[in-house]
């Protein structure tokens, strides 16, 4: 099994980088070091409350020097939680947990990310980096508008990026979808990350265009490590006993895009 | 001064009362990185049937106030590729293993407890029975005083190790159920199996849970599960083993003091993995904090 | 938009489908420095019966995880006091009052009845089947479908305004029971009320109620008040009123979509003795925000 | 009526003054206003979780220039989330609630309190002061140790002051009945607040010598303002009615001590 931790991480910073979108960089070193990209990590919100109960699911955005960074967005109880916690104090992780996106040499490696989705694409970007050197990569991100562009010069000091947003207010006015046929050709392996109906869309092209695609999946989640059975999506194809479904916590959260029901 | 956390669940002996609750502990195996398995009571696995299950479609499982909805649909390998597969991994973990079984007939609960008997590496036999009966249009098992001693009479018939019944708490009376399965002979009873709720999503209009109603655990059940567990302690003369939303030492006492020989954890492992070990660590210190040598003392000492 | 957010429980048309529930909004006159009563779909008042009664020794309340529980006995004034002197007071508030009743007997039911449908400034009577039946063994009237639309059926004969008779919770099969008071011919079936709930106090190995077991109410029990709601909605043809940990605006959007015509706020209070009001004007808000003309469209929407 | 008030204070100042001690000063004009010695407020703690649930009740400490200060102690979870509130951050008070201390004219004005019992007295001791400035008056304080005669020097700042130690650190050595048996004679009217034994001591040593004794009771509470019923004390005597019990927030939290069973 691999190494996972329950690690009582110090708060460096918490601050806001967007529209209700926060960054938490947590001095972590057990689960920095063990971290791939595309794991996540459940985080404690509630402190001695039972209100809310359980952990949240939040990808690894950066892991580097016994820090672990977290990009999220307020959508809730937790993640408001999370947000008024302060420099200095102490948040219980759990991880790292699950199946992140594999690594393999290509011609071009392109990363897509729609809104909080570039929450693990900057790891895996830097990770590309780091291990493949001379390998061609792209990063294209998409939002509703330029504001809705997360942590952008994080990734234009990795790689090229490419931005669609949805008013034109920055890069191409329309899909990220768009922006992927137009710009990209030529043989490609695709890694993306966003609402589930972009990831959709670029699945569809990328088997279309005959790309290897990963996606990075949500659902909801209980224990984030396996023992609960809630977090499942359907795999692709027809099977009536119990591997009908994967579960997006230990199976996952990255699959092929091919491997499941989108 | 030496302590005695040990208890005993008929002809069981369990190291301590801290067990972990089915469907929560997956086969033991993903706890590994937090829990000395071979420090707890016992552990309790997933819910196995005859046949594999695919389980319900998502989303099943779903927050509520101190407490989740969980419809998982009783996904399982089922008890071919259980016995084959599961227990080789089980019987290296180091733990007392109890088997949680569940079916939709009689006939289901006679061969599953018949195929176990011969396998080795297991402690008792836990009998889910808060599932639907097919042949009674769906009510479960559970809900039906007649019904439940039957399913308790078929397995203990089988088995040649303790029998464990877990009920259900959406009825009326639990003691009647209690009773009518004590008489059956079982060897214990666990309580509480979650309380059948439901959320709705507002902004789709829609049940949270594919399955529409799911089961609810947590800490926002703990005062239900424990008036049934001192309900049914009150009447019984076998080992009672507590369940729902026990978290902290404290409740495991409470559980204790109302009756119960035993606890399970549920919910709680998922919030905190490593919960069950520490429960096991801090109730060897209660005992010898609060002066009592036997953790036996403890049961039921409300009762009294 | 002009929006109705009307709703109606028989003949009874309320301005809104928010109701305070019974035991948690005192006489209403406590409320009167934080929300306007008339405001209000209705009040429902404390528990009436035939005698005064002084209610359980303390301690009476204990909170737990997202919930607490009550014993308070139903301490009330009796019904000779209730319509001498709190009605007086009552009928100067300006709101829409449902009294609700109790009783040990059927007997006193029938007399609780008829004594109040002589008393002007009531809106409809709320009949609580969650008590004791002394003739039956202490068996609670609600458990039982025979005897709960016995009293249902006493009640309906004597009262010539609404009849809501108000479920326990603590059965099996809500169903049954709702479909037997339908029978007996009330107006309207509010639920639910509390869930039976115990605590313990580890340090002094007592339960923490004098009454030992008590009703666990607040948003712990939310989830199973949705589903039995859900439940009744979708097998009866009268309203339902939805009761049970609902606090927020969109608990309230949930009971409605789950089929509750209207809700009562209980626990809720207690936190924030404001919230039925702003609920008030949250509700038309979310009306007019989502584009609906009418509080009914909302009803049932998930049965749908 | 009386007027009560649902208000968001400003928490100015929230710090130790003791072993698990705390004082916290909030501005709140409308309750600090209309507010008497021996009333409490109810104090949300849990912020948007449903745990804790309800509200805490908290003797009014101190209430002058619009600013309400509560004096309390942390037993459990509710009073420890109070504890981590900061300076500036708002706090919901629904007060003030209760009936509190009578004021007569009388010889001599004892308050006597033990531990937490202090903190409604000294808003008590202030009003005597202020409004019957030439009777006499004395207040006694004890507690387990020096440390846990809680602050002292704003007792002292307003009358003569005399304590008790259980374990002798400051003043007499011994309960603080022996030190009221000792210390006053002749007519008092005496004020106490404190553990529930030391009350029982305090009221039967009063009616032995005849001076008018009230005191102030904890209870269980949900609601803090007569709606739950939850809140009883049995009243002394003996009733089969619905008046065989009174109720400490409506009724009181203060009572003449031959009113109830102590
Ligand atoms: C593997 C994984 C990685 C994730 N990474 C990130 C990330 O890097 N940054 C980020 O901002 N968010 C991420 N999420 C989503 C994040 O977990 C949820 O937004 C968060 O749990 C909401 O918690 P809350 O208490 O604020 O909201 P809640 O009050 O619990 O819910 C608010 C809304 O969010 C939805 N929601 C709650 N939990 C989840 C969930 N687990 N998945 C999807 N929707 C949910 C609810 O249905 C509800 O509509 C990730 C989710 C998963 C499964
Ligand atoms: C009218 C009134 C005035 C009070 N004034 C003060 C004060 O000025 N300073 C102060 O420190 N405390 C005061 N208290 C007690 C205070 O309300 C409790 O200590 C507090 O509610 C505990 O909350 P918690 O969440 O920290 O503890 P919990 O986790 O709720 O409980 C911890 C322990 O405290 C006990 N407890 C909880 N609530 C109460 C209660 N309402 N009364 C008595 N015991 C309780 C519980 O039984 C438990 O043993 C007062 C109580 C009342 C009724
Ligand atoms: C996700 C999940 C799956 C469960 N699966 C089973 C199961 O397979 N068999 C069973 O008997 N109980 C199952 N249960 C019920 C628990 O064993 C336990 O009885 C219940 O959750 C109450 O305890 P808790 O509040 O501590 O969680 C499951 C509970 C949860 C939350
Ligand atoms: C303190 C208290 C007293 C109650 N008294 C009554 C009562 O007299 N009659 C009644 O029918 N229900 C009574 N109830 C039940 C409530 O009306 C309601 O059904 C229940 O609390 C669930 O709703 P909630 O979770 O919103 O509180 C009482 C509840 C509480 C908490
Ligand atoms: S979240 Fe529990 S199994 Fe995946
Ligand atoms: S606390 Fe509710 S009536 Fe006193």
């Amino acid at each position: 099994m691999a190494l996972q931790y329950l690690e009582n991480g110090e708060i460096l910073e918490n601050e806001v980088v967007g529209p209700d979108t926060w960054r938490m960089a947590i001095r972590a070193p057990k689960i920095t070091d063990a971290a791939q990209p595309g794991q996540f990590v459940m985080v404690a919100v509630g402190h001695e409350s039972s209100d809310p109960l359980l952990r949240r699911p939040l990808s690894i955005h950066r892991a580097e020097n016994d820090v672990l960074t977290l990009l999220y967005r307020i959508v809730g109880k937790g993640t408001k939680l999370m947000s008024h916690m302060k420099r200095g104090e102490d948040i219980s992780l759990l991880g790292p947990l699950g199946k992140g996106f594999q690594l393999h040499a290509t011609e071009h490696h392109c990363l897509v990310g729609g809104g909080l989705g570039v929450a693990p694409l900057l790891f895996l970007a830097k990770e590309i980096k780091r291990r493949l050197p001379d390998e061609k990569m792209t990063i294209l991100l998409g939002g509703r508008n330029s504001k809705e562009l997360l942590v952008l010069a994080d990734f234009q000091h990795v790689a090229p990026v490419l931005v669609a947003t949805d008013d034109g207010s920055q890069g191409l006015h329309g899909l990220i979808t768009a922006l992927l046929d137009q710009e990209i050709s030529g043989p490609a392996t695709i890694y993306t990350c966003g609402p589930s109906p972009m990831m959709k869309g670029v699945a569809s092209l990328a088997r279309h265009r005959n790309w290897p695609c990963q996606v990075s999946l949500e659902t909801m989640m209980a224990c984030g490590m396996g023992a609960c059975l809630g977090c499942t999506v359907q795999r692709a194809g027809i099977d009536e006993t119990e591997k009908k479904y994967v579960h997006v916590c230990k199976d996952g959260p990255v699959f092929e895009a091919g491997e499941i029901w989108l | 001064m030496a302590v005695d956390t040990s208890v005993n669940i008929g002809d069981l002996n369990l190291a301590n009362p801290i067990m972990t609750a089915s469907g929560t502990f997956g086969y033991g195996e993903e706890f590994t990185p937090f829990v000395n398995l071979s420090s707890l009571g016992a552990i309790v696995v997933k819910g196995i049937s005859l046949n594999p299950r695919p389980g319900n479609p998502p989303p099943r499982v779903v927050e509520t106030a101190s407490g989740m909805l969980n419809a998982i649909g009783l996904q399982n390998v089922g008890v071919d590729r259980f016995i084959t597969e599961k227990m080789t991994m089980i019987r290296t973990l180091g733990a007392k293993v109890v088997v949680n079984i569940l079916g939709d007939s009689l006939d289901d609960y006679r061969e599953l407890a018949a195929r176990l008997d011969d396998v080795d590496g297991i402690a008792a036999i836990e009998v889910n029975i808060s599932c639907p009966n097919v042949k009674k249009g769906g009510v479960a098992f559970g809900t039906d005083p007649l019904m439940a001693a039957k399913v308790a009479d078929v397995v203990v018939r089988q088995s040649s190790r303790p029998v464990i019944i877990k009920l259900s708490p959406n009825v009326t009376d639990i003691t009647v159920i209690a009773r009518a399965v004590e008489e059956a002979g079982v060897t214990a009873i666990s309580l509480i199996n979650t309380l059948m709720g439901m959320a709705i999503d507002i902004r789709t209009a829609r049940p949270k849970l594919a399955n529409i109603i799911g089961g609810l655990s947590g800490p926002a059940i703990k005062p239900v599960a424990l008036r049934m567990v001192y309900q049914v302690a009150s009447v019984v003369k076998i080992p009672v083993i507590g369940i729902g939303g026990i978290t902290t030492l404290d409740d495991v006492i409470e559980f204790m003091m109302a009756g119960a020989t035993a606890v399970q954890i549920g919910t709680a492992n998922f919030v905190n993995p490593a919960v069950s070990g520490e429960l096991v660590v801090g109730f060897k210190k209660y005992l010898e904090d609060s002066g009592r040598s036997t953790a036996t003392e403890l049961i039921g000492c409300v009762l009294r």
